[in-house]
């Protein structure tokens, strides 16, 4: 499956050139889905979005360097205008993330095969993909743009960032891999995860969660490229199947159910005027068709078993476990380590779940506006409906979509060598349904049947009075206050009090404080007066007289 | 053929008396209680009769709930249910061997432990939400451990498999390590915050406070209450095959030899029993922990789970 | 027929005509009418391109139909701005005007086409003293301190340029003996490996800081923004980009000299860091700018740092890089400026100090076209594609990590402050809620405008045969 | 050859000691007459250079410098002077002393780099450019340390000098040099006048440090 194209656009003298394989093939199979997706919930007028959608689709296409730099920056340029409609103030921090991930790229494309290029690789393509500690535009950025475009960004865009990282990473620098190479992806995968996990509990708008949740799923897919990376250098062949597995089916499933959540948050945008958690509740009333699509989706979004979330994450726990099984003893305190951060990722993730649907959606509306939502437009719940019943076979048979996916791994890591998949859902499935019938054969033999609605007892406090519908919204647990323990004993301990992005603490602001200066500088300079630009110019002149004088004399 | 007939009739036997018998432990449990109290204790059978008399009574839904308010009840019995059935009990070998994963059975948990706080969220009302809140918190610090104790047995075992781990402990000289000893005692604290013991939740407190399992469910009745309260012993039984199946797997039985079944049965029964009266011992002679005492509690089992991983490591390099 | 002799000619002779008759939006048709017949020039100097003195080689044709070109669409611009703000200057002055309008294109393309290392000093020399006045033609008070700023850098630039043109021809005295063959460009490349490298080591740094000082590379650029802010814009900013292409381009032609000679200092370093220190010192400077032409003007003084970074990392292909981005720049810019006068007459008279990004602000309401194709050129400026300068700046990267790596990380974390620091601008300028206003009319000139942007799309990803094989062949020849 | 030479040699030592002595005086009137003297000095080098090559256009040179700078500058340098009230002493924006060492260190710079680089040059020349160069550097050092507006033309006319001495020690160069500079003389006289009149008009003075408006209020 090489096949390629040249284009004489491009490169002057020189075109472009695109190249379809097996990986190119799998992440614009993951793009297509949402693209359609993105265009049903009311993105396909927007010319910047199909310029948008262009970039992706030639960076995956990509035959040479300059296309794939080109499609690239030109998925950046695009997705920022996008993101300047919808709020331009993380528009510029997004702009300067983007460029810097070209700026990374291009040099590493060019450098001889060598843990440089690599280390270029991993910095340009994670600070795309929002690996940490580049994470931080993430979650201010995704959440801007209309829901499709959102969808797109989180769906498809860090897919773009990650393919470029395995295009590399296992195949264009293979003959120079390192096994520390791996190791640094994993350690920037677990942080990601962890601290991705982490803000999706705390945050309190919709979108903004599922920004944070992008955050972890990159960083649960590169925790398994890093150990495929490992595994290969270390020569484990089944180490580095099991992990590639994981990190390509986590990357399928994400690209199926993150656009989905993203394009229903646009629509509880549109219904209710807001996504701020505090403000919604009792969606599932006025919206069920939503709801019920939004609940597949956060299923997806906590790994739960019987959804498409849970085999990525089965195998990947399973390549953690058998990557600590190999190794000396910093590799094995290492990787429990890792192991116990992906239980804490996974039990996070899970709360950042419940929380989105139990208080979004269940309970009772904490504002008018969430009580008077109507449900989906057509277009997205088409959008959203496609999407769901792709989620279908991945979650019911992940071991026919692993097949499909081993021309890709035979691509990465020829040598590989799976185990068979020991995750059956279908057989869970079974189990339940028998368990069900027994359930329900209790039930009609000795059981009552009938329900009837009456007001919630609430441990014995009163009704609310009349002039509030449906009761005092804070009486129940605010978005704020379901985080507050874990806020509690995590969040102050990982986030500080101010609970500002460790990333942005340490690595933002300084560079921020660093440019001010730099500013002041220039404007210093700028306000020279004439005698002092000529004084400039005089010593630049003498300096060089200088250096010639002396180079020439010596 | 006569081998799978056999592991056929295994795993149905054990189905049917986790199924049953679920309720039985949980009402030993409270007698043994109660005996170490000094109190005479409910009737062995009561926790039969509770269930009976759910069943029979009318279903009341608040009205600020939606209509999912039946769903969650039902998913968190159906993962328990099939957690129950993929945990070996008196036999290794039996049919769903295959599908019983580690991970998928801790899978199952989370999903079970979810749908409760979904259900407890469902009508937005305090109570219910603060229960969720301390839940999800709890959860993130037992997941952790979970799976980095898994590490220590998969490591022994060479399989992440529940049935393979107990074949492998039970054939394999293994003898008493540190590490399995640090595991056990990790995977002890784990199992009482998941099952909603003392010493971080009481299943018998009606202090809404301080409740955490009982404050999700507070506004469920009749026959949804009936399924949770259900769910709630089949998730007891679980554990307590769990930890008899890893940690005490002599004596189990083989599926395909019919002839040590009575045996595996037998033992067992003896191995619930010792677990009951260690854990009504264990309960009545601890308080209740504050709830924000109890991820420090959870965060000391993460560590041990993995020094043990670790101490396995040590181990294997002394010995070679 | 020596086309290149004409084309130098008309502007000289249609300066003259402008400066003495005609008011002012007669001054501003007959000047559009010169530019066409330029523009036609120009292009024939492909065919006819002279000897002797004025022997245009190819690069120098091309920028020449470059410059005609520009100096065509803004003369166009030009008469509707001229009609608009024609009360504020006497009549006498506006004549003035249209001549400097055409002195500065007669000497930008005498600068191209001269085959003189004097003659190129003399075409600089009149375009530096035309800008003078057309910078202080208004008269204001800041017109004047910016006009001042122009005449003492531009004219010690332009001393350290001449005594630099001196010492060149001294170093050529071995090799070519005294007489005009000394000072051709022609003569001194074929002869360059026989010339006195010593010497014209010494020279070329007069010449850089001499030409480097109208190029505006940093430390010498102290003049360009004040000169781009003050001046009335269709003069002082859209012309302004052929002359710093003369000047990037005879200091291109004095580095060959030097790369060819076997004794003289590698031209590599002094160009790396001019270029560097303009990309960084623009970098920080953009952040504070109030006002949109002296923005701009900063944002010349980063594209020019680029262009010399590409001459200083050298290289046949570095340089095509380097020509290419002077095109697309070049187009690019004087694009930028059209639609910011037109953009700044949708909210009152074009003249200085009506061009501040908080006048401008929320431009979409007062006309979407504008507002787009004025945002469209500022994003271009930032080379994110599909920008054309995305290619030329690709090349120029690639280029720098296979020549000389190290140099790769400042350049690209300079062009990345850039493009932030410029992108950062758009938001506001687009989108930033206004006062209530009536859309108005675009205006007939912004069809140039997209036609500039086509342009620079379809040079740098279309380029057409010829165009690559002219600049491969000019870059081999510079390299 | 000899006599070409030391004469050549002595006037290029003139120039560069007005040049030198320019950086000392605090009054205008001072300035213009150093810079007349230095002017006149110029016109004889090219004459002598002139007769000394055998070139017609070095006589031109020496005429237009005469004529041009030795003359009507100065004279209208004066007369500026005179109508602006300006005969006292202008400010310094360094001290004296420091200027004057700044200036040595400058010639020796110009004499470092000059000399080794004209190994093959004719000696003639070479000393020539190192004293052109030297006056050039001085030139605009004199640029730099005067805050006024007239000492600072003073200072570029001062530099041009410096370049036309440079320019007659080129053996054989073609006219078109010598004619730019002139024209640039003449062009920044005119330009000067007229700027100096609007400045006047517009600041009250010649002092430029009004001129430094726009960098106060950051634009």
């Amino acid at each position: 499956m090489g096949n390629s194209i040249g284009l004489m656009f491009g490169l002057p003298g020189q075109g472009m050139h695109l190249h379809l394989d097996a990986l190119s093939l799998l992440f614009v199979c993951i793009l297509l889905p949402q693209t359609v997706a993105a265009a049903l919930a009311g993105m396909r007028g927007s010319f910047t979005f199909w310029l948008f959608v262009l970039g992706m689709a030639l960076a995956l296409l990509a035959g040479d360097a300059f296309t794939l730099i080109f499609g690239f920056e030109l998925m950046s340029a695009a997705s920022w205008l996008l993101v300047m409609q919808g709020d331009a103030r993380p528009a510029t921090l997004y702009a300067g993330v983007a460029i810097f991930s070209g700026a990374c790229l291009i040099p590493a494309l060019f450098l001889p095969v060598s843990s440089l290029a690599f280390v270029l690789i991993a910095l340009g393509a994670g600070a795309k993909a929002g690996l940490a500690p580049l994470h931080s535009w993430l979650p201010r950025a995704h959440p801007a743009p209309p829901a499709g475009v959102s969808a797109l960004m989180s769906g498809g865009m860090v897919k773009v960032a990650l393919y470029v990282l395995i295009r590399y990473a296992f195949v264009n620098l293979a003959p120079a891999a390192q096994p520390w190479w791996g190791v640094a992806l994993v350690a920037a995968g677990a942080l990601s995860v962890l601290i991705g996990a982490l803000r999706a509990v705390l945050e309190v708008e919709l979108k903004t969660v599922l920004a944070c949740s992008t955050v972890e799923h990159v960083g649960l897919i590169t925790v398994g490229l890093g150990l495929a990376l490992y595994a290969k250098a270390t020569g484990d062949a089944a180490l580095s199947g099991l992990a590639l597995q994981a990190a390509l089916l986590c990357a399928v499933a994400h690209g199926l159910f993150k656009p989905l959540l993203f394009i229903g948050a646009g629509e509880v945008k549109h219904a209710t005027g807001t996504t701020s958690l505090n403000w919604l509740g009792g969606l599932m009333r006025g919206m069920p068709r939503l709801g019920a699509l939004m609940l597949l989706g956060a299923a997806c979004m906590a790994a739960l078993p019987l959804g498409p979330g849970f085999a990525p994450a089965f195998l990947l726990f399973h390549a953690a476990i058998g990557a600590a099984a190999t190794g000396g003893i910093l590799a094995r305190i290492g990787f429990s380590g890792l192991l116990a951060v992906l239980g804490i990722g996974g039990a996070l993730a899970l709360a950042a779940a419940v929380r989105l649907i139990g208080l979004g959606f269940l309970g009772r509306p904490r504002s008018l506006h969430a009580a008077a939502a109507e449900d989906l437009r057509r277009g997205p719940y088409l959008a959203m409906a496609l999407l769901g019943v792709l989620c279908t076979p991945v979650a019911l048979v992940p071991g026919l979509i692993l097949e499909l996916l081993n021309p890709v791994i035979m691509l990465l890591a020829p040598q590989a060598d799976a185990p068979p998949l020991s995750y059956a859902p279908l057989t869970l499935l079974l189990l339940a349904g028998l368990a069900a019938l027994a359930a329900g054969f209790v039930q009609t033999r000795w059981g009552t049947r009938g329900l009837r609605e009456v007001a919630a007892w609430n441990g014995g406090f009163g009704r609310p009075p009349a002039w509030l519908p449906f009761g005092d919204p804070h009486t129940q647990a605010s978005a704020t206050g379901f985080a507050e323990p874990v806020m509690r004993l995590l969040g102050k301990g990982l986030l500080g009090t101010t609970l500002a992005d460790p990333a942005e603490r340490f690595l933002l602001l300084p560079l921020f404080r660093l440019q001010t200066r730099l500013i002041r500088l220039a404007e210093r300079v700028r306000r020279a007066t004439i005698r002092e630009r000529l004084a400039f110019v005089f010593a630049v002149l003498v300096a060089f007289l200088l250096a010639l004088g002396l180079g020439q004399g010596g | 053929m006569l081998g799978f007939a056999f592991a056929f009739i295994a795993t149905v036997l054990h189905i049917v008396l986790c199924f049953v018998g679920a309720p039985l432990v949980t009402g030993i449990i409270n007698k043994l209680r109660a005996w170490a109290l000094g109190r005479r204790g409910p009737p062995l059978l009561q926790p039969y009769l509770h269930l009976a008399r759910l069943l029979r009574k009318i279903t009341l839904v608040p009205d600020t709930a939606t209509d999912l308010f039946t769903f969650w009840p039902l998913g968190a019995f159906l993962a328990l249910a099939v957690a129950t059935m993929l945990i070996p009990g008196f036999t290794t070998g039996m049919l769903t061997a295959d599908a019983g994963d580690y991970v998928t059975i801790i899978g199952l948990f989370a999903l079970a432990r979810s749908a409760t706080m979904l259900g407890g969220l469902e009508t937005g009302f305090g109570f219910g939400g603060a229960g969720a809140a301390r839940e999800a918190l709890f959860g993130i610090f037992a997941e952790g451990a979970l799976l980095v104790l898994l590490l220590a047995f998969a490591l022994l075992a060479q399989t992440t498999s529940v049935d393979g781990i107990a074949t492998a402990f039970r054939t394999a000289h293994i003898g008493i390590s540190v590490s399995l000893g640090f595991a056990l005692a990790a995977m002890l604290a784990v199992a009482l915050t998941e099952t909603g013991r003392i010493p971080t939740d009481n299943p018998s407190g009606h202090l809404e406070l301080g409740m955490v399992h009982e404050a999700m469910v507070l506004e469920y009745s009749g026959r949804l209450l009936a399924l949770l309260d259900y769910g709630g012993m089949l998730r007891l039984l679980a554990w307590m095959n769990l930890i008899g199946t890893i940690f005490l797997p002599f004596g189990m039985a083989q599926a395909t030899e019919i002839f040590s079944w009575p045996g595996g049965l037998a033992l067992w029964a003896g191995k619930l029993l010792v677990m009951a009266v260690a854990l009504s011992i264990f309960e009545v002679s601890r308080a209740k922990m504050r709830v924000f005492r109890v991820p420090e509690f959870l965060g000391a089992a993460l560590l041990l789970g993995m020094l043990a991983g670790v101490f396995l490591f040590v181990a294997a390099r002394i010995g070679a | 027929m020596n086309f290149a002799a004409l084309a130098i000619a008309l502007p000289f002779l249609a300066a003259s005509l402008l400066g003495l008759a005609g008011t002012p939006r007669q001054g501003a048709v007959a000047n559009a009418a010169a530019c066409a017949v330029l523009l036609v020039l120009t292009l024939a100097v492909f065919w006819g391109h002279g000897a002797g003195l004025v022997a245009a080689d190819p690069l120098g044709a091309l920028f020449g139909v470059l410059t005609g070109f520009i100096g065509f669409t803004a003369s166009l611009v030009n008469i509707g701005y001229v009609s608009a703000d024609a009360a504020r200057m006497p009549t006498q002055r506006w004549r003035l005007y249209h001549a400097l309008f055409q002195i500065v294109l007669g000497a930008s393309l005498l600068g191209l086409y001269a085959d003189n290392i004097g003659l190129l000093w003399a075409a600089m020399e009149g375009g530096t003293i035309a800008m003078t006045l057309g910078v202080s033609l208004y008269r204001t008070k800041r017109g004047l301190e910016a006009a001042w700023k122009y005449f003492i850098l531009g004219g010690v630039g332009i001393g350290l340029a001449l005594f630099g043109t001196m010492l060149v021809y001294l170093a050529a005295q071995p090799a070519l003996g005294a007489g005009f063959a000394a000072m051709s460009f022609a003569a001194l490349s074929a002869h360059a490996a026989q010339m006195d490298g010593a010497l014209l080591t010494l020279a070329f740094l007069f010449i850089l800081f001499g030409y480097g000082t109208k190029a505006a590379l940093v430390p010498l650029h102290g003049w360009l923004p004040d000169a781009y802010a003050e001046g009335p814009a269709p003069l002082t900013t859209a012309l302004s980009g052929p002359l710093i292409n003369v000047a990037l381009l005879a200091i291109l032609r004095f580095r060959h000299l030097l790369e060819a000679n076997p004794v003289a200092m590698r031209p590599g370093p002094f160009l790396l860091s001019l270029g560097l220190a303009s990309l960084f010192l623009a970098a920080f400077s953009f952040s504070r700018r109030r006002d949109a032409r002296r923005f701009f003007g900063f944002s010349s003084i980063e594209q020019s740092g680029i262009s010399a970074f590409a001459f200083g990392i050298g290289g046949p292909a570095a340089i095509f890089g380097g020509l290419l981005h002077m095109v697309l720049h070049t187009l690019l810019k004087s694009g930028l400026f059209l639609a910011l006068i037109r953009a700044a007459s949708l909210r009152g008279p074009a003249s200085p100090g009506n061009y501040t990004f908080s006048h401008l602000r929320g431009l979409l309401r007062a006309n979407k076209y504008v507002a787009w194709l004025l945002a469209g050129c500022i994003f271009a400026l930032t080379g994110l594609p599909p920008s054309g300068l995305f290619v030329s700046e690709f090349i120029i990267i690639s280029q720098t990590i296979q020549r000389n790596p190290y140099m790769s990380l400042p350049l690209g974390l300079g062009l990345l402050l850039c493009a932030v620091a410029i992108l950062r601008n758009i938001g506001p300028l687009l989108f930033a809620p206004a006062a209530h206003e009536k859309p108005k009319p675009a205006g007939r000139g912004m069809w140039l405008v997209a036609a500039h942007l086509v342009l620079v799309f379809l040079l740098a990803f279309a380029t057409p045969g010829p165009l690559v094989h002219l600049l491969s062949r000019a870059a081999e020849a510079l390299q | 050859m000899s006599l070409t030479f030391s004469l050549a040699h002595l006037m290029g030592g003139i120039i560069l000691l007005c040049a030198f002595l320019q950086l000392s005086q605090r009054r205008l009137a001072a300035m213009v007459t150093l810079y007349q003297l230095e002017a006149l000095v110029l016109a004889a080098a090219a004459f002598w250079q002139g007769y000394a090559q055998h070139e017609i256009n070095l006589y031109l040179t020496g005429l237009i410098t005469f004529a041009l700078k030795a003359m009507l500058l100065p004279w209208g340098l004066r007369e500026i002077v005179q109508r602006f009230n300006m005969v006292r002493a202008v400010e310094t924006a360094l001290p004296m002393a420091a200027a004057m060492i700044l200036g040595l260190a400058l010639i020796g710079i110009a004499v470092l780099v000059v000399l080794p680089v004209t190994m093959h040059a004719i000696s003639l020349t070479r000393e020539d450019l190192a004293i052109a160069l030297s006056v050039v550097l001085l030139g605009l050092l004199l640029m730099i340390v005067r805050r006024n507006a007239l000492a600072q033309i003073i200072g570029f006319l001062s530099m041009e000098n410096g370049l036309v001495l440079a320019a007659i020690g080129m053996p054989g160069m073609p006219f078109v040099a010598e004619f730019s500079v002139a024209l640039l003389v003449l062009l920044a006289f005119l330009v000067v006048g007229v700027f100096l009149l609007r400045i006047r008009e517009h600041f009250d003075t010649l002092d430029i440090s009004g001129l430094e408006d726009i960098e106060r209020r950051g634009r």
